[in-house]
């Protein structure tokens, strides 16, 4: 069962201890409000799912009081108290839809029951997600279903296309970390949000606006041979039939189910339709007729008198801006069908054809307003008719129950926001903000910025020029050049321009420098190192590798050290890394000498990452110790 | 009739193909050296110049070092033409390490070019009277031109039927008049004269290539007129150099040169001016492109009648009087040239069909019949396509491609067409008295691959015709 | 004949004046496309020629540089050097429109790539993410991130449309992921909208405003025609909206914005970056590099902080995400920071005065400014340095050099007087400029300071200070 | 003739843009190599490469103290004859401008202040040369292959530093390899950045008066054979950056987001842009950190 919303009978806590302030939770998909049952108490609450991180909920046969805890991603929790534990579960499932639904968390199931068939990639990735969740909770790394992780993992495979090797190591890496407690499940999966969330993130939080096309001209397609018409309903065309005729909207609800199935229901309104549209004077005596002897009907063929009452509020908030006396001429109506054609056939009998027109064009608008209006409903809503209906019905409620007056000052802000808008631009003054200027004093900074080898000599070369610059003036130097290039035009270049000597020896070091670089070109292999080790060795590394790669994410992420939280995890993450490092050390004494190089060479990078992390945290300790301000300008 | 046939793919060939001591002698005129230079591959020019200052050889492998691994050919390729041109000599060392050095007066003369530039054998006298403007040359050159062309403009396949060489070119100098008579017209018994296959294909090649053509064909006549072809090469070379327009004293050629600068004349390459004692030539544009012609080393079909040439010649004259291209081709295969010039008419017509002809304006259409005619003279559609881009109009040449695909890619269509059916000589055999000696057959025709076709429930097949002969004596064998 | 008449019609057109003038200049442009042979005329000797329109674009060309150098005239601007950027590609029912060749969609996504690369070349510190909206919801096609590349991949590989645009729903979208920005980074929207509607699930005004709380900077360029809620929302966000007459257009249009856009003053929060300078990884040494998991010998550089090993930059060290740069790739900015003023046009007239008749030639290019009719063709002068350019070059100076050849030579002079104010002393005369700032305003007159066009006297520059 | 076939103009035609240093103060300043001994290996240059090629085009560019011109390009005298057979015209006619662009050059200077390091124009005949360049793409589809080749002996002007970077990327985005052959006393951070992001060739040459062979074997391969031929490779350059404050190498450091002025550490404004900051930003990295760290709850 779907329902919009739930409301039971609870004991607001902010803690467990908290004796709590009894009154009611409504739950609807978007937010959840606690209103207490004294008015006077200050403790309400109204705010959007969006802000549930995650929620607990305290399991049945536990001695525990059934309570719910929702926790807020500012890490604030809401618990309640139920009366009894069905109430509990209602409220589970509809928290459970409404997290699932604003992408934060999957409705959690039962750790323990193992799904029978092949889950798709939402359900798996929401198990693997809840997995993590329930970890999180409890938070006692020892209760941790191995061969569930693995299952999921397995199964994960298949939907995701993720490598085998990949999982192996995900696998190996979950073992090794939050078996032994370096990281709590939580934190582990929280680098994996991408893998995680990667389909999660799909089924986004937003909702679709109304389509602006006209579904709910439901053509009667009829087949040439018998004279049977079919209608074709989609939950989406019912939708908008609801949306733009209250009237079979509010024949629907209270009519179906209780005094006809909903088939016959559908079949009379389409009947309806269809008499309505027929051409021939003769279908609309009939039409006549049938109304006459059946009411539902009828209800149908008459003008809707709900939409009558709408219209007319809605003269009441109109744009002042554009009056409608203007429109009066621009009305099309005298021209056949405005040029539109409906139902693709022309000929209509001059009797019919003002009505006809009218029908159009009010439909025209009616579906102009709905659209504008925008009352969306959801994707899993559009199931069947049934739920259109329920939740249409609630929207409008809402919108019923906010009386006149709140709606016409809501109207009136709008209408003048609107009108602010709506002013001519020409009148406007011109609306773009301001523009920060700039003021750089001395481009020549940028020049120093230069790598500071390159920037030394140019400087001190020019330190070397300045004093021969001195000690020759511009007017002498200028002179020289001249004179120097007079005596080329005189005598001509010299010759020979280079003695072979010089020629050769140019040409063999520059062939020197030359063969000197390609080797070093030769020598970057096609195939990576890697592959030239052995399986066994290249495994560990690599297994070494990632885990490092792991942790060290972990780390530095981390700081700044804001929380005690971080604090503790930082040292846990150093002692493993620590441990690491030895391993490396082991490795690289293990392997053959043949190999050794290579491999130490491999493994230092790795080293000089750890080492670079160690350091990082020993200053960091001194920095907490003496208390400097340095973390304050985030100096990590 | 006597065939000159020319083996030299272009003119360095030519030049290398020239007894060594003639080589050095053309090494001995700073301009060849340069010309030469020119001609070589990239990376033979980066040796040449790199080592212009050596006095020792050098090492092979120390060049090699330069080469990156994919150059190795090209460095090959390098070497050898250097060799060969002489300009390398190559000596190989007991441990079969070549070396290289340069060419002595090669070297020498490069050297000097780079320092004091180039000297000319001949200054340009001081214009004491007044020279020919250079438009005046271009419309010379193309007077020239149509004096040879008034005597062939017949032979054009669209006037095939008007008798032939009804009335001789008048001015053209009879060794001239000879390269132009050798070849030019295939005569079979009495009726009239027409282009060859070359001549078509000449049409459509692209103006220093044509110049090179007639130039060859020049020196290589040059021995039935007892004169040294390396003489004239180097006189050649040595004319591309001289500037355009100005006059140079005849008094400085040697008496070979004074003879051969009559015959240039004719061509158009230079125009003669007598003084009142002296007389002087004037280097047309068509001499100074010669050695951009000759460094050019397209290698182009090779087409021995010299009849191509002087055709060459009206189809040099016009690259002269519309220096841009002219040619505009639409999507729905039309071609408009703007052109007033019959020729040009004529070229197109030679794989168009021409629709009809404005003042200024040409306009035809490519057709499948007009396309089929060129094909039949032996003119490949990538000829046609080249011969279109080159000439396309400027404002088309900027935007790429320069003729519509559609257009290109039909006229290689239609030329496939005609070589969709290919013909093979062949035998048919059949009656064969039983079927194992047929089997037999065919395997013996399958191995040596030439069994083109079989019907084993009738017992045919059909073999090549080279393998008829041994076909005959296998039968005969399984008899 | 009809070519005389379409160059008698283009005439006119270069006459129109400013405003619509190239928006009919456009319209012109592509008329002429469309009809290539009206392009060609002829000459008296009957050869075809073509019509140059050159001084027809480059009459745009300047009138977009005027624009665009309008707010920046007096005093240099902030630009948004560090910005990061979300395409909106909307690929509702509409983009599948054929008005656009062979359809909005491959258009957009056509040019989107060129603008992509354009970007990146333009601003190395940035980053992009692509959003696609397609029935009616926003998804993102790619996160933030700095490699052309990926996101080029990304969008080709997505290309089919249906269903309704919602800007809400991709404001939305985009406004949630463009929060976590930190500070200093100029965020910025870019919607290539090519439907007529947006059917939003709620109120979309109540977005814009969120859109311009959180400082997002949202243009839009549409490719049907112009709607007022995105010209709103422009205005509205301090953005730009435009819309795309043909493709050409559009292509310059949208590469309008690969330029870094000038801050705005109440959006431009000055902030320290911390970033990392990698060293080159030593020749010989083979490490695995975190970015592909692959060994690597020799080239790659290192990060300054957790010694992580990474292939290329500028890049997010994938360890530690510090963010790893060059110093060309700052260089690349640079220029933003110091752009050149525009060239003014030179009337031929003032061709008589003696003194600018020396320079027959664009002191670029060498390229002659006398037409072969002897007559001047129009060219431009760079106001500092009153050298002569042809347009091509002032086109090229302005858009892709940034820097004018001449104006080298005068910048020499002011530089020297900045030589002499050394850094001390520049370090005090912020505090001075204070003082002195105060008491102007004081005494409320201000007297300019001649040498830095800066409102106030200068340390270096004032004899009494 | 102007209807040169496409395929004539192959691959390995160059246009190359020769910048010369011709400030008189480094000139006097250096001892290794005269101005005179330099020109004529230059000339030679020159000449050789216009010797490789007919279609080879050679465009000489003075880089000055206070200003650069053009002083020779090979498309413009159409003569290769020689004058009196003494010197080819192109060094004759070069020379001639030379001597005209010295005078003017020292005539700027007259009514200029003394720059402290004395640089000579690069940015401005780099700018210029990038221009012509750009004139020879436009001319149309058939243009040879331009490269740039920087003969510069004076020392790098920091005041041009903005604009010759401006220049390389502008050379790089249109594939214009700079090359760049430093007869300076040091390494010129200029020239190695410029060779290096241009994809271009920097040398250094020790036997500066073998400078000719220097030039010919290294900078006269056009850009077609390069591609199989191994040319000296750019030394690595170090692209780390130094703070403004203290001028020092650093490895990590602040960048100002307004100047993108380099501090090596925190400051409370910018010396460059006078721009005052927020409270620092801890860690750059923006969204993924933060996902990071989301369940410390």
């Amino acid at each position: 069962m779907a329902s919009g919303q739930v409301s039971k009978r609870v004991k607001f806590k902010s803690s467990v201890k908290d004796p709590g302030t009894p009154g009611r939770l409504f739950l609807t998909l978007e937010r959840l409000m606690f209103k207490p049952n004294s008015p006077n108490s200050a403790t309400k609450l109204n705010m959007e799912f969006k802000f549930i991180k995650n929620h607990r909920y305290t399991k049945e046969g536990s001695n525990k009081a059934p309570m719910l805890n929702l926790t807020s991603s500012q890490g604030v929790s809401y618990i309640f108290e139920f009366e009894s534990y069905d109430d509990l579960q209602v409220c589970k499932e509809c928290v459970g839809k409404a997290l699932s639904k604003t992408g934060e968390t999957p409705k959690p199931v039962d750790t323990s029951e193992v799904p029978s068939e092949q889950p798709s990639t939402e359900e798996l990735l929401s198990r693997m997600n809840m997995l993590r969740e329930n970890r999180a909770w409890k938070d006692d790394g020892k209760r941790v279903q191995k061969p569930m992780l693995l299952y999921f993992l397995k199964k994960s495979k298949k939907v995701l296309d993720i490598s085998d090797f990949f999982l192996y190591e995900l696998q190996k890496l979950h073992k090794r970390f939050v078996r032994d407690g370096i990281l709590t499940e939580a934190e582990f999966w929280a680098t994996r949000k991408k893998l995680l969330g990667a389909n999660s993130s799909k089924k986004s939080k937003q909702r679709t606006g109304l389509k602006s096309v006209m579904l709910s001209d439901t053509k009667p397609s009829t087949d040439g041979r018998t004279n049977k018409v079919t209608f074709t309903l989609t939950p989406e065309i019912v939708r908008e039939i609801f949306a733009e005729k209250p009237a079979v909207h509010q024949a629907y609800m209270e009519l179906v189910p209780k005094k006809m199935s909903e088939r016959d229901f559908w079949s009379k309104y389409c009947r309806a339709e269809y008499l309505q549209h027929a051409k021939s004077a003769n279908a609309a005596a009939a039409a006549e007729a049938e109304a006459a002897e059946d009411e539902e009907l009828a209800l149908f063929l008459k003008p809707d008198n709900l939409l009558a009452k709408e219209t007319k509020r809605k003269i009441k908030c109109v744009d002042p801006t554009l009056d409608l006396e203007a429109d009066e001429g621009d009305d099309y109506t005298h021209l056949p069908d405005h040029g539109i054609v409906r139902d693709g056939s022309k000929e209509i009998t001059e009797s019919q054809r003002q009505l006809h027109i009218r029908t159009l064009s009010q439909e025209l608008n009616r579906h102009a307003a709905v659209v504008l209006q925008g009352t969306p409903i959801d994707e899993e809503q559009l199931k069947d008719t049934q739920t259109v209906a329920e939740a249409l019905n609630q929207s409008k409620h809402g919108q019923d129950t906010s009386n006149e007056e709140a709606d016409m000052n809501a109207n009136q802000d709008r209408l003048s926001r609107i009108s602010k808008m709506m002013e001519i631009d020409d009148l406007q003054a011109s609306s773009d903000l301001p523009l920060a200027p700039l003021s750089i004093k001395d481009p020549r900074d940028y020049f120093d910025s230069q790598q500071a080898s390159a920037l030394k000599t140019s400087r001190d070369t020019s330190i070397g020029t300045d004093p021969v610059k001195r000690n020759l003036s511009a007017g002498e130097s200028y002179a020289s050049l001249r004179d120097s290039i007079s005596l080329i035009k005189t005598t001509g270049l010299v010759d020979p321009i280079i003695t072979p000597e010089v020629a050769v020896k140019v040409l063999s070091v520059l062939t020197h420098n030359i063969s000197s670089t390609k080797y070093d070109l030769g020598k970057n292999p096609g195939l990576s190192v890697l592959d030239t080790l052995p399986n066994t060795i290249k495994e560990e590394l690599l297994y070494h590798w990632t885990s490092l790669q792991e942790l060290l994410r972990h780390y530095w992420s981390s700081y700044p050290i804001t929380t005690t939280y971080l604090y503790t995890k930082v040292s846990r993450l150093k002692d493993a890394m620590s441990k690491i490092d030895s391993q490396l050390q082991e490795l690289k004494e293990s392997v053959l000498s043949d190999l050794r190089h290579q491999v130490t060479l491999l493994i230092r990078p790795m080293q000089q990452a750890l080492e670079a992390a160690m350091q990082h945290y020993d200053a960091e300790m001194q920095k907490r110790s003496a208390r400097s301000a340095e973390r304050s300008n985030g100096y990590t | 009739m006597p065939q000159v046939r020319i083996i030299a793919k272009n003119f360095m060939d030519m030049v290398a193909s020239l007894p060594a001591m003639k080589l050095d002698r053309l090494y001995q005129n700073a301009f060849i050296c340069e010309a030469i230079l020119r001609s070589l591959p990239p990376l033979a020019k980066k040796y040449v110049v790199q080592m212009l200052f050596f006095d020792g050889p050098i090492s092979g492998k120390l060049l090699e070092e330069w080469v990156l691994a994919d150059g190795v050919t090209k460095h090959k390729v390098a070497i050898d033409r250097l060799i060969q041109l002489r300009i390398f000599t190559e000596a190989v060392d007991k441990k079969r390490e070549s070396s290289y050095k340069l060419n002595q007066t090669f070297q020498v003369n490069l050297q000097k070019h780079l320092t004091n530039g180039g000297v000319l054998p001949r200054e340009p006298m001081a214009s004491t009277v007044r020279l020919p403007s250079l438009e005046e040359l271009d419309t010379y050159a193309h007077e020239q031109w149509e004096v040879g062309s008034s005597s062939l403009c017949f032979h054009y396949p669209s006037h095939l039927h008007c008798s032939g060489q009804a009335e001789k070119p008048t001015n053209l100098s009879s060794s001239m008049m000879r390269i132009f008579q050798r070849g030019l017209l295939t005569q079979r018994d009495k009726d009239a004269p027409r282009l060859t296959e070359g001549g078509f294909q000449f049409l459509l090649m692209d103006t220093n290539a044509q110049l090179w053509y007639i130039i060859r064909d020049y020196i290589s006549n040059s021995e039935e007129r007892g004169t040294d072809p390396a003489d004239l090469i180097s006189f050649l070379l040595e004319l591309s150099f001289h500037v355009t327009g100005e006059a140079y004293n005849m008094n400085t050629l040697t008496e070979i040169q004074r003879n051969a600068i009559k015959e240039l004349a004719d061509l158009g390459l230079v125009k003669l001016q007598q003084g009142r004692k002296e007389s002087w030539f004037i280097p047309t544009k068509l001499a100074t492109n010669l050695s951009v012609s000759l460094t050019d080393s397209s290698s182009r079909k090779q087409f021995a009648s010299s009849l191509m040439i002087l055709v060459g010649m009206f189809f040099m004259v016009i690259v002269i009087m519309h220096a841009t291209g002219h040619v505009v081709v639409e999507t729905n295969f039309r071609i408009y040239a703007y052109s007033s010039s019959k020729l040009h008419c004529e070229i197109l017509r030679l794989f168009s069909k021409i629709e009809y002809q404005l003042p200024n304006l040409i306009v035809g259409a490519i057709t499948k019949e007009s396309l089929y005619t060129a094909f039949d003279n032996g003119i490949t559609a990538d000829q046609i396509i080249s011969f279109l881009q080159q000439n396309a109009h400027p404002r088309v040449a900027e935007r790429l491609p320069s003729v519509p695909e559609n257009v290109t890619d039909q006229i290689r269509l239609w030329e496939a067409d005609l070589n969709r059916v290919e013909m093979t000589s062949s035998h048919l055999y059949d009656e064969f008295p039983s079927r194992d000696t047929f089997e037999a057959a065919c395997d013996f025709a399958r191995e040596w691959n030439s069994l083109l076709w079989e019907d084993s429930k009738k017992m045919r097949l059909v073999v090549k015709a080279e393998i008829h002969m041994n076909m005959r004596e296998f039968l005969r064998g399984q008899k | 004949m009809t070519n005389s008449i379409a160059e008698k019609r283009r005439q006119q057109e270069d006459e129109d004046d400013e405003e619509d003038g190239d928006l009919e200049g456009w319209g012109e442009r592509n008329y002429t496309d469309e009809r290539s042979w009206e392009a060609l005329q002829e000459d008296e000797s009957g050869l075809l020629r073509p019509i140059d329109n050159k001084a027809m674009y480059h009459a745009q060309y300047r009138r977009r540089l005027r624009s665009l150098s309008a707010a920046s005239n007096s005093h240099r601007i902030q630009k948004g050097l560090i910005r990061f950027l979300y395409i909106v590609l909307d690929l509702s029912r509409a983009a599948s429109v054929m008005d656009f060749r062979p359809s909005r969609m491959a258009v957009v996504a056509k040019n989107a790539e060129a603008f992509i690369r354009e970007f990146f070349d333009q601003n190395p510190l940035s980053q992009i993410a692509l959003v696609t909206i397609k029935d009616g919801v926003a998804h993102s096609l790619t996160e933030l991130g700095g490699s052309p590349e990926s996101h080029i991949k990304a969008l080709m590989a997505k290309l089919e449309c249906s269903g309704d645009s919602s800007l809400q729903n991709a404001l939305d979208h985009v406004h949630e992921y463009l929060d976590q920005i930190p500070s200093y980074g100029h965020r910025e929207v870019l919607i290539l909208y090519s439907a007529l509607t947006s059917c939003d699930p709620g109120d979309i005004m109540e977005t814009i405003q969120k859109c311009k709380k959180s400082k997002i900077r949202c243009s839009v360029i549409g490719l049907s025609a112009e709607m007022f809620i995105c010209k709103h929302l422009c205005q509205e966000t301090g953005g730009l909206y435009s819309v795309a007459l043909d493709e050409s257009h559009f292509k310059d249009l949208i590469l309008e914005h690969a330029p870094p856009p000038p801050a705005i003053a109440e959006f431009a929060i000055a902030n320290l970056i911390k970033m990392g300078f990698p060293q080159r990884a030593a020749e010989g040494s083979i490490s695995i590099c975190s970015c592909h998991k692959e060994s690597k010998v020799g080239e790659g550089y290192i990060c300054p902080r957790c010694k992580a090993r990474v292939c290329e930059l500028p890049t997010e060290c994938c360890i530690c995400g510090l963010t790893l740069v060059s110093s060309p790739h700052l260089a690349r900015s640079y220029h933003h920071l110091f752009p050149i003023a525009p060239f003014d046009e030179v009337k031929p007239s003032c061709h008589n005065e003696p003194h600018l008749k020396s320079q027959k030639t664009c002191f670029g290019c060498q390229q002659s400014l006398v037409n072969p009719g002897n007559k001047p063709s129009l060219h431009v002068a760079c106001p500092n340095c009153k050298q002569y350019f042809c347009l091509d070059c002032d086109i090229y100076i302005h858009e892709s050099l940034h820097n004018c050849p001449g104006s080298q030579i005068l910048g020499s002079t002011d530089k020297a007087v900045e030589q002499s104010l050394d850094h001390t002393n520049r370090a005090n005369l912020h505090a001075l400029k204070k003082d002195v700032q105060k008491e102007f305003k004081d005494h409320m007159h201000h007297m300019d300071c001649n040498f830095c066009n800066d409102m106030y006297f200068h340390y270096g520059c004032t004899p009494n200070l | 003739m102007t209807s040169v076939p496409s395929k004539r103009y192959s691959d390995d035609v160059s246009l190359v843009v020769v910048l010369l240093d011709t400030n008189p103060f480094f000139w006097t300043a250096s001892s290794s190599l005269s101005f005179s001994q330099f020109l004529s290996h230059v000339l030679a240059f020159v000449n050789s490469i216009l010797l490789l090629n007919q279609l080879n085009q050679v465009v000489v560019i003075a880089t000055g103290y206070n200003t650069c011109d053009y002083i020779y390009d090979s498309s413009m005298d159409a003569s290769q004859s020689s004058e009196k057979g003494r010197m080819p015209s192109v060094y004759s006619n070069l020379l001639q401008k030379l001597e005209e662009f010295m005078i003017k050059d020292e005539k700027l200077g007259k009514e200029q202040s003394q720059r402290a390091i004395a640089s000579s124009l690069l940015s401005g005949s780099l700018s210029m040369a990038l221009c012509y360049i750009q004139r020879v793409f436009r001319s149309g589809p058939l243009h040879p292959q331009p490269r740039i080749l920087c003969l510069q002996g004076s020392s790098d002007g920091p005041e041009q530093y903005v604009a010759v970077m401006n220049a390389i990327f502008s050379a790089q985005r249109s594939m214009v390899p700079i090359d760049s052959c430093y007869v300076g006393a040091n390494n010129s951070a200029f020239l190695q950045q410029a060779s290096y992001i241009t994809g271009g060739v920097y040398v250094k040459p020790q036997h500066l008066d073998g400078l000719f062979q220097y030039l010919t074997t290294v900078f006269a391969t056009d850009l077609h054979s390069r591609s199989f031929i191994r040319l000296p490779r750019p030394a690595g350059v170090d692209f780390r950056a130094s703070c403004f404050c203290h001028k020092t190498t650093i490895d990590m450091g602040y960048i100002c987001s307004v100047c993108l002025s380099i501090f090596c550490k925190h400051h409370k404004k910018c010396s460059t842009c006078g721009s005052v900051f927020g409270q620092a930003q801890s860690d750059t990295s923006s969204a993924s950190d933060h996902k990071r760290k989301a369940p410390e709850t």
